[in-house]
Formats: C-alpha cells, structure tokens, sequence
C-alpha cells in the first residue's frame, strides 16, 4: 500500500494551478480522500500531482442575493457545521454530515467529491435536489453547470480536460422548507447503497414542490422527477416513491442485489419525503 | 525491626484499572512496526492474484536491478527448507507439504511467491511489482460442498477427492436414541469463513548476529516459544540459538496462535542478508494470507420425546480447511464435535466430520474456535425443536440441562464438565428482561404487525485449554516468581498475553498472595530468551492455566520465604501476614526487603535451602473448565428494509472465580462485538474463481461502535474445582454465547412468516428476501 | 524529486527532505520517530493513524506529509501536557477502554475532538463520533464510558 | 459475474456480424483499446489502457473469436493481465434481425482478480455495464449509421 512515485507542485494561485493543469497527466489532488487510496492500491498512478490545498480563494462559505457559494476546497467538515449552510441550505449540511466519518469530513472536499463522481457519493443526491449550479474554471474560461447535466455517468462528468470545479452556488432553500437527506450506509465502507436528498415546500396541505435526488442506485445520482411530479400533483408519498428508480438500471454488489437497491431507494425514498413534509411549514 | 503491621486491601476479586494502560495511552509502547535497528532491511511480499494456477515462470531481473534493492527471493531458494506446520494429527490425515514459498504452484490467493529484500519499505514496494511471475491458471474450487463434488477442480492434483480427513466419533447408541425418538427435527446450519481482523496486522522483524550464531526474532504472536521451537526446525537450527521476542501485541484472537512461513522467512532472509530485516503484513496480506475462522457447513439431526426430553444428536460437519494446514487447521473441528451437546444431558451423539481442501487460505483457530460453532449448531436445534413442539426455548433448555448436583458430569463426548448450575444464569437473564413479560409485549406487537423477537442461548464452553494429554504439544503453562533482592517482584510467565491484561491480574495474585504493592510487582513475558518456556495465550487458558501456575509457584516462594523469616526472628512458628513474615508468639516482624535480603547475601542460610527466592511452576492441568451462561437478546425487524435492530443484550455469564472484575466485562464486552460482528455483518467471500472480494475493510465489516448495543452484563461465580483460583476463563465466552441468540432472536421475530431457519450473517438483504418470499410485505 | 517541508509536531519543529508520496504516517513513525499513531487498515477506514492536524482529526494514512507542510500536528504523545495525562487519557486508563492497544491513540485523539465538538454528548453520539475508527478488542463500550466519563471531568 | 443485454444496431444482421468480427473495428470500439495484433485464425494479441476516472491500468492479453456462426452468433472471449489485476470476459454473441437493423444479445460472465478484484466488488457491475454501453455507441458510431438503441440491459 505504497503509491508509486510522483512529481507533486502545490500552486499558491488559482492562475498558476489552472496554467499547470492545461497540459500533460495530471491529477487533482483535492484532499484526496478518494485519490490517495487508490494511489495506495496504485489502481491510480499519475506522473504528476498538483494540491489545490494551497490555493488561496478556492475555500469558503457565503450567502449572497439568496445564492450559497461554496468554495471547491471547502471542507465536508465546514459545509456540515458553518452557520451558513446550516441556515441557508440545511439539507446541504444534513447530507454532509453523512459523509464518510469525522476523520474524513475534516480533509474532504466538496469539489473533490464532485469531481470524482463516485456513483455511491452523498454530495450529488443533495446538489441534484437543491438544482445546484457548479461553477467550473479552466485556464481560458469559466462556465457554469446544472447539477443535473453535470453527473453523466460512473465517475464521469462534465469537466473536460483542463477544468476544475471552482465553487458550486446552492440555491438558497426557502425557511418554511422541509429538508430530508435518508441514507443506507455500507457498514464496511460508509458508501451510500442509496442515499435520498429530499425538499418540500408546503401551500397549506398541498406540496407545492418536490425535489428529490438519488444516490448510490445507478452509474450516478439522478433526480426522481416522476415521483416529484406525483406528490406536487396531490399524489401521495407512497405513490410518489414507488416511482423512484423507474427507468433505471440498479447497481448491484455484495451487500444488496439490484431488485433490494431499488426496493431500499423506493422505501428510503417515502422516509426521507416524510421526514421533509413534517419539517416543511 | 517492624512490629505493626498493616494487611493490604485484598485485590483480587476489585476491578481496578490496569497495569499495562500508561504506555499504551501515551503511545509508548512498542509494537514490531515500531522496532528499528541499525541497517534494517524491508521486505515485501509478492503474492498470487490466482487462487490456482501452475508458475511457469519467475523473472526477478528487473526487480534486483532496481536501486535499492538488495535480494529477491524464490521458492526455490527455500525448497529445501522445512515446511509450515501443523501440529494437529488425526487418523489417515493428508498434509500437504506446505514450503515457505510456493514452488510449482499456488493455492490460493495471497500465496506468498517471492520476497523482495529492499533497503527501504517503499523501494521494497516498488520492486515486488517489477517481479514478473508467469501464471498458468487453474481450475479452483473455493466452496467446500462444491469442492466434495464429483469432477471438482483438485485442489492439490494428488488428492482429487479433495478431502484431508474423514472423522467420526460416537457416543452412546444414536441408532436406540432416533428409534425411540417421538420427533426429529433437521438442519443444515452454516458457520461463514470469518477474518480474525486484529487491528495490529502481523509482522517480523529477524535479526542475525553472525558473532553468536544466533537469531531473534521478534513477531506479533501468542506463542513466542512454540514459535521459537518450530521455527528452528523450519530452518534446521538449535532452537536455543533463536530468541524469540514478542514486543506488544495489537490484537490476535487466535490468528495469531500460529507458525507462518513469513516468520521462518524472514530468520532466512535476515541470515542470508546478513542484516535486520522487517516485514509488516498489510491489511490485504493480512485478509489474504492469515489465517481465516470458522468454516462450517453443518447438517444436524435432533431426537426428541415429545415432552422435549433431548435423546441424541447427530451431526455431519463439512470443515472448509482451505488449502493448506496451519498450525491447528484440522484438529478445530474435532472441538466443536466434543462441545456439541452443549449444557444438556443427551444419552448419545454421533458426529462425522469431512475436511476440505478449498483454494482458499487455511482455516484455524478463531476467537471460540470450534465452540461457536457447537454452540450455534446445538442452540439452534434446540429452538427448531421447541418451536416444532410449540414450547418456550427456555422451558425446554430448562428440562434437559445437566442439573447442578450431577458434577462432575461425563458427557456422551469423553469430556468431564467441572462445575455448573446451568439453570441459574438462565433464571437471572429471564428475571432481569421480564422474560414474561417480553413474551405478552411481543403478542401485542406481533398483533400489530411487528417482528419483534426473543432469543436465547444457554451456552457452556471448553476452556482452560488443556491437559497436555488432549494437547498436540503440551497443554500446561509455567510461572517463575522472583523476590529481587531489593524486595520487589518479577513474575515470568509462560502464557503470552496481548491484551487480555494478565500484567495487571497476575500483579493483583501476587500482591495478595505476598502480600506487597501491587506496584512493587512486574510481569514479564514474551521472551523466550527471559522467560521460562511456556505454552501462550489462547483458549481461555491465561489466567486459568498460566494463573495457576503462577499461585502454585508463590507457594513454593513462600515457603521458602518463611524459612528466611523464621530463621531471621528465630521462631519456628513464622506466618505470612502482608508484606512480613511475623513470629506468632511475640507478634515481631521482619520485611519483605530484610528477608530478600537474607536470602541473596546468604550470610546465613536455613537448613537445606539454596540463596535467592525464586520459584518456577509448571503447572499440569487435570482438566479443562468448562464456563457457561445464558444470553437473552432482543430485537426488531424492520419488515420494510430487513434491517435488525437489538433492543437488549443481556448476558449473565460464568466464568468461575472473578479476579478483576473491570477486565472480565472487558472480555465480554469484545467477545460479543466478535459474536455480533458473525451474527449480523461479517463474511469472508471468495468467488468461484477463488477470489477474495472481501479484500479490504472497505468490504469487510467490521462492527462499529454505533453497531453496538449496550451490552448488560451480570455474571453468576461457579467456582472451577480444576485449578485453586477457581477461574474457568472468559476470553471467549461472549462469542460464543453470542450468535445464537441472536439468530435465535431474528428467527423468533419472523417466526410468524413460516421462517424457522436463517443462516449467519443476517444482512438486512437476506432478512428482506426472506420476509418477501413469505409475503409478509403485504 | 524530494521536496523539503518544514512542520510543527507536538510543539516541535521538524524540517526534513521527502519524496511527495511519504504518507503522512510513515514520515511521523519513520522520519519523526513518533510511533504512536499505527498503520491498521490502509484503506482510510480503522482510524489507527488518526492524529490532529491544526486542530482537526485527520488519518495520517490517507494524507501524503508534503500535504503538511507548515502546519501542526499533535500526536498521541503530545497529548500528555508536561507528563500529565490528558483526561481523555486518564478517562482511558480508569474505564478500561483498551484492551491491546493498537487502536488507542486514535480512538483517544478522536475522542478529544468528539468532546471539542459536543462537550455533553449521548452515548449515541458518541458512538457516531467515533465511526471512524475500529476497536476490534472492546467492543465499544468501555470505550464509551470512558469518553463519558471525561465529558463529566470536563475534558 | 454474469452480464447480459441487448442492443440494436442500424445495419443488417450480416454487415452487424461483419463488424463485430472484424479487428480493426473491435479494437476501436473496444473501451481502452490500443490494438489488436492477429496471433492467428481469430485470435489477436491485445493491449489496453484501462482508464476510469482516477483510475488507470495497462492490460495485455487476447481477443479470441470462437464458433463462429455467421450471421447469428460466435462467441467472444477477452482476456488481459496487468499490475493491478486481470480480467476474462467469456460470452457469446447472438444476433438477429430487427426491421432493417440488428439486434445484439449478448450472455457472458465476467472475472476478474487480482487488485480489482479485492477492492473493486462495489463497482464492478456498474462499470462493467458502462463499459459494454460505451463499446456498443461506438460500434454504432463506427458503422456509420444512426445511433445505437439500447433496448434493455441487466
């Protein structure tokens, strides 16, 4: 469990990191939670690492015109506890708590997790529900894209070459919102076997909106839009998550075969929107 | 001289904190990896990716022509070596020679195939990769069941019937037992392939001191003098020219209670290199290449009356054995045949055993090893049979246990239970949860839809192993204790504890028995070149085998010490009282210190008595002990998810005498998170191809503190005639009283959807499949 | 090509020239001679390398040193102020919360962040607190009580 | 690890045989594929640059194309070994006729070992499936027609 050797540089400025990604094999070593054990099993094994770690403006947290921007480097540590995500994207920091374990939290990246697209990864769940924008960069143009066009497939997205993930902005969430992220962790690895990020707006006992994304139940996280449009159609909980996954093809390994995952998204999936219509006001 | 004397608190029997924690908490201890020496070398291993396959061929050029790099290693270097032993022998048995590197072939993933000696660990990583081994793959076969049938892959080409052994042992008529039976009740019950998982992985570090001719060795074992012993005859050295040294061990719980090639390697390794060596096993080693637990596949068959009075048991037992045989690989088995009618009075048994060749790595001794899975085995059928008779687990555990005036007791398998009163854990686990009670409440939650179960084992285990008789190699343990001339105290002793905080109860024995500072008093062991020789640390046997030595050998001291001291205040009539020896007729006293004194200058001698206090035991064992207790768990079932709750964990043991009570919950505590970890989570799994795809922690699971429940632990004190402190052992009790009821506690719950058989680990998957098949969805 | 990092452990200054792939762990139990966080998983699950970096858990195993350099490390044997243990320590130590004591020091470490975050925890959070790092010797609970216990004697 | 699917291709059963015989295009739809060297009658030496995400492997190996039975089927058997592991692909093809295209179904199992093996359990249905998925959009794109439907997979 020994990496192979590599040349390592840790710009200072976002300048310099982007000008020494525009060209050759390199990785992105963006707290490298997931990067660094698969460097140690050198199922990774780049010639050259370049740590944002350093890099001065990619970390941090704040609230504008009803927009939360979220630096790349930004902690899942910070996003879980800062006041700002607390009050203003709730759901955001309930789905970071979730994350791994306290050890991983305080090193982890929200950019980095994002761009690793792990199909069992927590963040895109959430950022599918809250229709997140991420904000990407390159040395010669910054674009920004929905959450939803962004995860494409198993560790695939849409960065190109050359890109990294500047900042997400989460739309604020509404105060009178509720706000569920339901997750089945692996026991071993912490993995969501499905995660469900859930937001509901309430007009007296209508739900005037349903958000709800799913993570760990195919190649990568996807919004349920079926069951979103059956509850913001008057229809019920148990309805609108029987349509969970619909369409999908489940994942399956050891720990739950295809038919389970779809059947634990679909019962996590009633969980979480319960929990969220009894937060919602 | 000192004419007061104060008696000190007695310690035995108080839970006090231990001995060996200040360098454990401040990381001071010294674990192998944290050993260095001046010029030492690392060594990687290179490893098979194939669970069979013919080596066609090994390159090592690249890898010695990488910087750094000092040698590299083949089985042809050490062919002619001795093989890996086992000490276990049984009738007809076939022993694959096991070299210390794979020669023509391998057999199962993770067999080691090359070492690659680098002057750095990571320069020694870099060039395993660059070894090139040229695989011809084979057929392999990694599930025992498959691996018995007709036209299965051989494991090892000369035996195609893939089986080591055949074993059958009898008890008793069974044929009169299942004519007269009412009712019959069958089984197939599995116990899964388990990784003991300690958190400190192995690891060696061999140093050659050409001058001396001489080896240490120092490894992460439970038996450092066996390992010095065996390991000599690997390498064809005198074995008192290796020392073998264990510094602290992180962890063993039996996978540690064993000789490993990469321990006669690295000796190897170190002589040809003429420099240190290190090699530290990695996690993925460590899942791959040491040894695995259980292993069973068994098929059962109960004889009752209808009343439920428990008339014989018969049992075929399919031993997964793996590819090779560790130390104890082929003899665990035989232990769960000799536990497996458990506390209960059967009038006969019959057991045959098979054990398999697998391409998978060896199976040996693992926390309870053959007992949890005798225990599973008898504890299941047990509440089959009840529920078939539609009585109370309990009422029926009550009816057939051994009863509490019938000790010692001869069971149908040879053995000789010591002491017991098998009811009364039973009756105090049921008080304490409202057995009662629980039942009403589970009529109403099942009324409302709800599987909530109740489960219980009443388990007896076989500890305090053993009698040298029932031992491949010895089954007593030895103590030295020395009064150091200044007064102080140094206890060796031959067990090799890691953890279980024998520094600590033996100090507590001492400090008693002589009455001095517990303070005052040091326990050493794992040194071979320290110590006297002596068995180790396993099967419960710590404190109720190496313990008693221990007391038998402060007996000896003290009687010499009397002598000292009655020749000091020139009484004949002398006692030990504390710290002193005190003349009974004027109530004068001398100290510890004085008579230490006296004994080392030797200025004067009593009659016929050498200089110096010391005293060396070894200490015999007549029997086994035999702990037991009652376990009551209870649960509930998400008939949504299958996911399992545990409500409570309530267990109330009986271990013999308590000496320290904090350490005895420690032990429990652990052993039902093993327990649990079996029950609920872990499995080792191979895929057909030989495959270890639960290769890391990160599918492996192990429990985790929020898996936890709050464990309730009591215990009742049956005091073991076996040995003077009374102690039976605990080291493995909560394991193995463990797992039953909780599957015992999951069957009850889904009893009402037809189950009546759920086989280890009980994921939440498997719990939601069955509740589906039965249509208890709707 | 080695690069040169210059941090704090324990208080101490260390600079030392090393390859970017040193893990964080091998250079404080190789370079640093600190070998009381340990190596139990590699995988970034067991937590036995967990050591405080600017005041934050981290597992040393899973961080490469350059990542290091310029801030401070605490280790299991900073802990102890001038050689009075930590309450965690001595919380440790009286509730029997180890067994081996392989995974200690983090579990230690761990547990002092736990207290840092949540002064008063349950037992339930408590056992949240600590999911990343395994005891396979205790089964947790004097580990519990011991982190109860130094929540009562303010740690 | 069993896999299984059906695709359907916008070219004839015959010029779909065709094609999923032919080297030149096998090596180019081939996920990861740098080259197919004949070793002989339908059998190519393979070399292959694995890459997922962060994760990256060189594979050698072979192609075999064996019972061959134009235009409804053969079976195929890929094979490569690397440092981090080694994988076999072991399945058979079926074709048949969908309108004026093809459908592909194609059964097989899938082993691997080795480091992907160990570590990898979690995953490999999901890039297995991903990987088939690519290779059959890139046939697609490679017989010059419109795209490839993928009709059903599991």
């Amino acid at each position: 469990m020994i990496p192979q050797t590599f040349e390592y540089t840790a710009p200072q400025t976002l300048e310099e990191a982007l000008g020494l990604i525009a060209g050759g094999d390199r990785k992105i070593l963006a707290g490298g939670m997931s990067l660094i054990p698969l460097m140690k099993l050198r199922l990774a094994t780049p010639g050259e690492v370049v740590d944002l770690g350093r890099v001065s403006g990619l970390n941090g947290i704040s609230e504008n015109g009803g927009v939360v921007s979220i630096g790349a480097m930004t902690t899942h540590h910070a996003i879980e506890t800062s006041r700002v995500t607390r009050a203003h994207c709730p759901l955001l920091a309930e789905t970071a708590g979730h994350i791994g374990d306290v050890q991983v939290r305080n090193v982890g990246t929200l950019g980095g997790a994002v761009a690793h697209a792990d199909p069992a990864a927590d963040y895109p769940a959430a950022l599918l529900a809250l229709e997140a924008q991420i904000k990407l960069i390159s040395a010669q143009a910054t674009r920004s894209v929905a959450a939803s066009d962004f995860f494409l497939d198993a560790f695939t997205t849409a960065l190109e070459p050359g890109e990294i993930v500047l900042e997400v902005e989460v739309p604020a969430e509404d105060q009178s919102e509720g706000y569920s992220y339901e997750k089945v962790p692996h026991p071993a690895s912490g993995f969501a076997v499905v995660g469900i990020a859930a937001r509901i707006k309430k007009d007296g006992n209508r739900i005037a909106m349903a958000r709800i994304g799913v993570t760990g139940m195919g190649a990568h996280a996807f919004r349920a839009l079926a069951a979103e449009k059956v509850l913001e159609n008057g229809g019920s909980v148990a309805d609108a998550a029987a349509t969970v996954g619909d369409g999908e093809t489940p994942n399956s390994d050891l720990y739950a075969s295809a038919d389970y995952r779809l059947h634990l998204a679909r019962v996590h999936a009633a969980r979480a929107l319960a929990t969220a219509i009894s937060r919602a006001s | 001289m000192a004419t007061t004397i104060s008696k000190p608190a007695t310690l035995v029997g108080k839970g006090i904190r231990r001995q060996e924690d200040p360098r454990l908490i401040t990381g001071t201890a010294v674990y192998v990896d944290d050993i260095k020496m001046p010029g030492m070398h690392h060594a990687a291993i290179v490893r098979s990716p194939h669970a069979a396959a013919r080596i066609a061929g090994i390159n090592t050029e690249a890898a010695l022509a990488h910087p750094g790099v000092v040698a590299v290693f083949t089985g042809a270097d050490v062919k002619n070596l001795g093989a890996v032993p086992c000490a276990s022998s049984l009738p007809g048995l076939r022993v694959p020679h096991h070299h210390l590197l794979a020669q023509d072939r391998v057999y199962y993933t993770g067999h080691p195939v090359a070492v690659v000696v680098a002057t750095d660990r990571y320069v020694a990583a870099d060039a395993a990769s660059l070894v090139e081994v040229q695989y011809d793959p084979q057929p392999a076969v990694a599930d025992p069941e498959k691996a018995l049938a007709a036209g299965a892959p051989a494991v090892h080409p000369q035996w195609p019937d893939n089986t080591s052994f055949t074993f059958h042992q009898e008890g008793g008529d069974t044929g009169q037992a299942f004519r007269d039976a009412e009712i019959v009740v069958k089984q197939r019950i599995t116990s899964q392939r388990l990784i003991p998982t300690s958190i400190e992985t192995r690891g060696v570090v061999a140093e050659w001191r050409p001058g001396e001719k001489s080896l240490t060795m120092f490894t992460s074992t439970q038996i450092p003098h066996l390992v010095r012993t065996l390991v000599a005859g690997i390498l064809g050295m005198p074995e008192n020219h290796l020392r073998v040294i264990t510094p602290e061990v992180g962890g063993g719980f039996g996978s540690k209670l064993n000789v490993y090639a990469e321990e006669a390697l690295m000796c190897y390794i170190a002589k040809e290199i003429g420099k240190p060596v290190k090699w530290v096993e990695s996690r993925r080693e460590n899942f791959q290449a040491t040894i695995h637990g259980r292993g069973h596949v068994d098929y059962y068959e109960l004889a009752a009356k209808r009343d439920g009075t428990m008339l014989g048991l018969k049992l075929k037992l399919i031993q997964d054995l793996g590819a090779y045989h560790q130390l104890l690989t082929p003899a665990i088995p035989t232990l769960s045949v000799l536990m497996m009618p458990g506390l209960y009075k059967f009038k006969s048994i019959s057991a045959d055993i098979i054990g398999v060749f697998t391409n998978c790595v060896p199976t040996d001794a693992y926390r309870g090893a053959g007992r949890p899975e005798a225990t599973h085995g008898i504890e299941r059928m047990v509440d089959i049979l009840a529920a078939e008779l539609h009585m109370d687990p309990a009422e029926i555990r009550f009816k057939n246990f051994v009863g509490k005036d019938e000790f010692p007791y001869a069971t149908t398998t040879g053995l000789f239970y010591d002491s017991g009163n098998y009811a009364l854990p039973l009756q105090n686990a049921m008080a304490q949860v409202d057995y009662a009670g629980l039942r009403q409440e589970q009529a109403t939650a099942r009324a409302a839809g709800k599987l909530m179960g109740i489960g219980l084992s009443t388990y007896g285990e076989i500890c305090a192993i053993g009698p040298s008789a029932a031992m491949p190699a010895g089954g007593w343990e030895s103590a030295t204790v020395k009064i150091e001339p200044s007064g102080k105290v140094t206890v060796m002793t031959g067990a090799s504890p890691h953890g279980q905080g024998e520094e600590t109860t033996f100090a507590q024995i001492v400090a008693d028995e002589l009455g001095v500072d517990i303070d005052d008093v040091m326990v050493v062991h794992g040194d071979t070149a320290v110590v006297q020789y002596g068995i180790g640390t396993f099967g419960s046997r710590g404190t109720a085998v190496g313990g008693a030595a221990l007391f038998y050998a402060l007996q000896e001291l003290k009687a010499k010490i009397k002598k000292f001291g009655a020749m000091l205040l020139g009484s004949d009539n002398v006692s030990l009282v504390g710290g002193s020896c005190v003349d009974d007729a004027t109530g004068k006293s001398v100290s510890f210190a004085e008579m230490a004194v006296a004994a080392y200058h030797a200025k004067t001698l009593p009659p016929n008595t050498q200089p110096g206090l010391v005293a060396t035991y070894f200490w015999e064992p007549p029997n086994f002990t035999f702990p037991f207790g009652a376990h009551i768990v209870v649960t509930d079932v998400d008939r949504e998810t299958g996911r399992i709750s545990i409500r409570r964990y309530v267990a109330v043991d009986d271990c013999g005498k308590i000496i320290n009570p904090l350490l005895v919950a420690g032990q429990v505590h652990g052993g039902v998170a093993q327990g649990l970890g079996q029950a609920l989570w872990e499995e080792a799994v191979y895929d057909e191809q030989g495959q270890l795809i639960t290769g890391e922690l990160t599918d492996y699971a192990l429990p985790k503190a929020s898996f936890m429940p709050l464990i309730e632990s009591s215990h009742t004190e049956t005091p073991s005639p076996v040995n003077p402190l009374g102690v039976k052992g605990v080291g493995e009790a909560g394991t193995i009283g463990c797992s039953p009821a909780v599957v015992n506690s999951v069957v009850d719950a889904l009893s009402p959807l037809g189950v009546r058989h759920i086989d280890m680990p009980l994921t939440p998957q498997k719990i939601w499949k069955l509740i589906v098949q039965s249509g208890g969805l709707s | 090509m080695k690069r040169k990092i210059s941090l704090t452990i324990n208080g101490k200054s260390y600079t030392d020239e090393v390859e970017p792939r040193l893990l964080l762990i091998h250079y404080l139990r190789e370079v640093a001679g600190l070998t009381g966080p340990h190596i139990g998983c590699e995988t970034s699950i067991c937590g036995a390398c967990t050591v405080m970096l600017d005041g934050r858990t981290v597992k040393s195993c899973t961080m490469f040193a350059v990542q290091a350099d310029g801030r401070q490390i605490l280790t299991i044997e900073g802990l102890a102020a001038d050689g009075k243990l930590d309450p965690v320590q001595e919380a440790f130590w009286n509730e029997h919360g180890l067994q081996c004591g392989f995974c200690t020091p983090g579990m230690i470490l761990s547990s002092k962040q736990l207290l840092e975050d949540n002064p008063n925890p349950t037992d339930q959070e408590i056992r949240h607190g600590l999911e990343g790092n395994l005891c396979r010797c205790t089964g947790y609970q004097h580990i519990v009580n011991a982190v109860r216990a130094a929540a009562k004697a303010g740690a | 690890m069993k896999i299984s699917g059906v695709y359907t291709l916008n070219v004839p059963q015959e010029r779909a045989y065709a094609l999923l015989q032919d080297p030149a295009i096998l090596a180019k739809c081939m996920p990861g594929c740098e080259g197919l060297d004949r070793i002989a009658e339908n059998q190519y030496a393979m070399r292959m640059k694995m890459v997922l995400a962060s994760i990256s492997g060189l594979f050698a190996g072979k192609v075999t194309i064996a019972d061959p039975n134009p235009p409804t089927g053969y079976r195929l058997i890929v094979e490569g070994s690397g440092k981090i592991g080694f994988m076999k692909g072991d399945g058979v093809l079926m074709l048949s006729p969908a309108g004026s295209g093809a459908t592909v179904h194609f059964e097989g199992d899938v082993q691997v070992g080795g480091t992907i093996a160990s570590v990898g359990q979690r995953l490999l249905d999901t890039t297995s499936r991903m990987l088939i998925k690519r290779f059959f959009t890139r046939l697609a794109a490679e017989s010059a027609q419109a795209g490839v439907e993928r009709v059903a997979a599991d």
